[in-house]
């Protein structure tokens, strides 16, 4: 499956300053695990953020491992700091 | 109440208080509460000129939606507003602005306080602090550590 | 702080919101809160359609510029601003604003809090209430009951 | 000595309306206790009052029973309702 990531703040600038980055997942069940993963093995400043970010799944907050499917608007969130 | 007038706003336009004012205003509200997050001139004791805010805007303008929302189901109050700015804003700049009126005043502070505390560990905005030594050359910036309440899913 | 600045005023003039978030503008303030206390429709259960504001004038002016100095002297503000408006208000008028500035939120909403308790307790200020049963011949008066902070001497 | 006694709120309505009422106080050490009993014995409508209402001399709080001089600004203040 082909999945759009959408990447922000400290994860846009891990991946070289991409905003969106396309990953092909080959897992039986993707999921945001997946996605990570599949960051990692191309940009490999995302180990060092592991754990630290959060899956957005639709506009909202799903654990990482909520499984993900064609289609769907997923984004990886670093630490929120508005105000 | 889940009759109480909610009112969001994300984007670069500047903030004006007396929008969020208006926006509260209410013949059965004894007071209101207005808080402004506003760009201070320090940060670790470092020399700050400007902050770009930059958002997962779709996203952030639900969860606003959804915290306006929250607000008036927590707590007793006539109406809540909620703007927060994007883009670059420069020292003494407001980058959100949170009302609530009330018909008393425990209500509107602590509706307010909650709602502040909640959008800074909530909604996906994220700060980039350029900081200065003094030299007009040096142009230095990182992105403010921030953090997720603690009941979001991991 | 000693070095908070201070602005209090008393008197008859419609107050401005903006005045206050001027006068508390300030470079190292990362945090602004302003609380408005606003005439109310009702109260116990009747419609209220205006209060007359009267006071001490010149106790009350001192008291209010000791109350700016006691916020300034308990809570790490950069800027205390404080008005009470004298006269006849309607509904929806503002009677009171206090605005504090600080480096970080917490002290704005704990100063601001703090202050409108205390003047609410100590500065020589009262208020006659008028209502309506809704006929329009019928106004009826009586002065809001009030209190006196358990620290004053008796 | 005579002083003059500035009114607010509900002991100016007890004083018949007046802001300002002129005492004679004969006590040896005059106090607002003495200013509170001269009002009683010209307005009745103070005595429902009693022990509701401070001094305020010279633009302070004070016990109701300091002592006053010739000179003196002095009020009685009901309790405060403002905000």
């Amino acid at each position: 499956m082909t999945l759009d990531v959408l990447l922000f703040a400290g994860f846009r600038d891990a991946a070289d300053g991409q905003p969106v980055v396309t990953v092909e997942l080959t897992d039986a069940t993707a999921t945001g695990e997946s996605v990570y993963r599949a960051l990692e093995a191309r940009f490999p400043a995302f180990r060092s953020l592991r754990g630290v970010g959060r899956l957005a799944l639709n506009l909202e907050y799903r654990p990482m491992d909520s499984a993900l499917s064609p289609g769907d608007e997923v984004a990886l969130l670093m630490p929120v700091a508005g105000g | 109440m889940s009759a109480a007038r909610l009112m969001v706003h994300l984007g670069p336009e500047v903030i004006d208080p007396a929008a969020l004012l208006a926006a509260v205003a209410d013949p059965a509200a004894g007071a209101v509460d207005l808080f402004l997050g506003i760009v201070r001139d320090h940060a670790d004791g470092r020399q700050v000129t400007r902050i770009d805010y930059s958002a997962y805007e779709p996203m952030a303008r639900r969860l606003l939606a959804d915290l306006a929302e929250q607000v008036a189901a927590r707590f007793p109050v006539a109406a809540v507003a909620i703007t927060h700015r994007l883009g670059t804003l420069a020292v003494g700049e407001a980058s959100v602005a949170i009302a609530t009126s009330s018909a008393h005043r425990a209500a509107a502070f602590e509706a307010t306080r909650w709602a502040i505390d909640r959008l800074k560990t909530t909604v996906p905005i994220w700060k980039l602090e350029h900081f200065s030594d003094g030299t007009s050359a040096s142009d230095e910036a990182r992105w403010v550590s921030g953090t997720f309440a603690p009941d979001l899913p991991v």
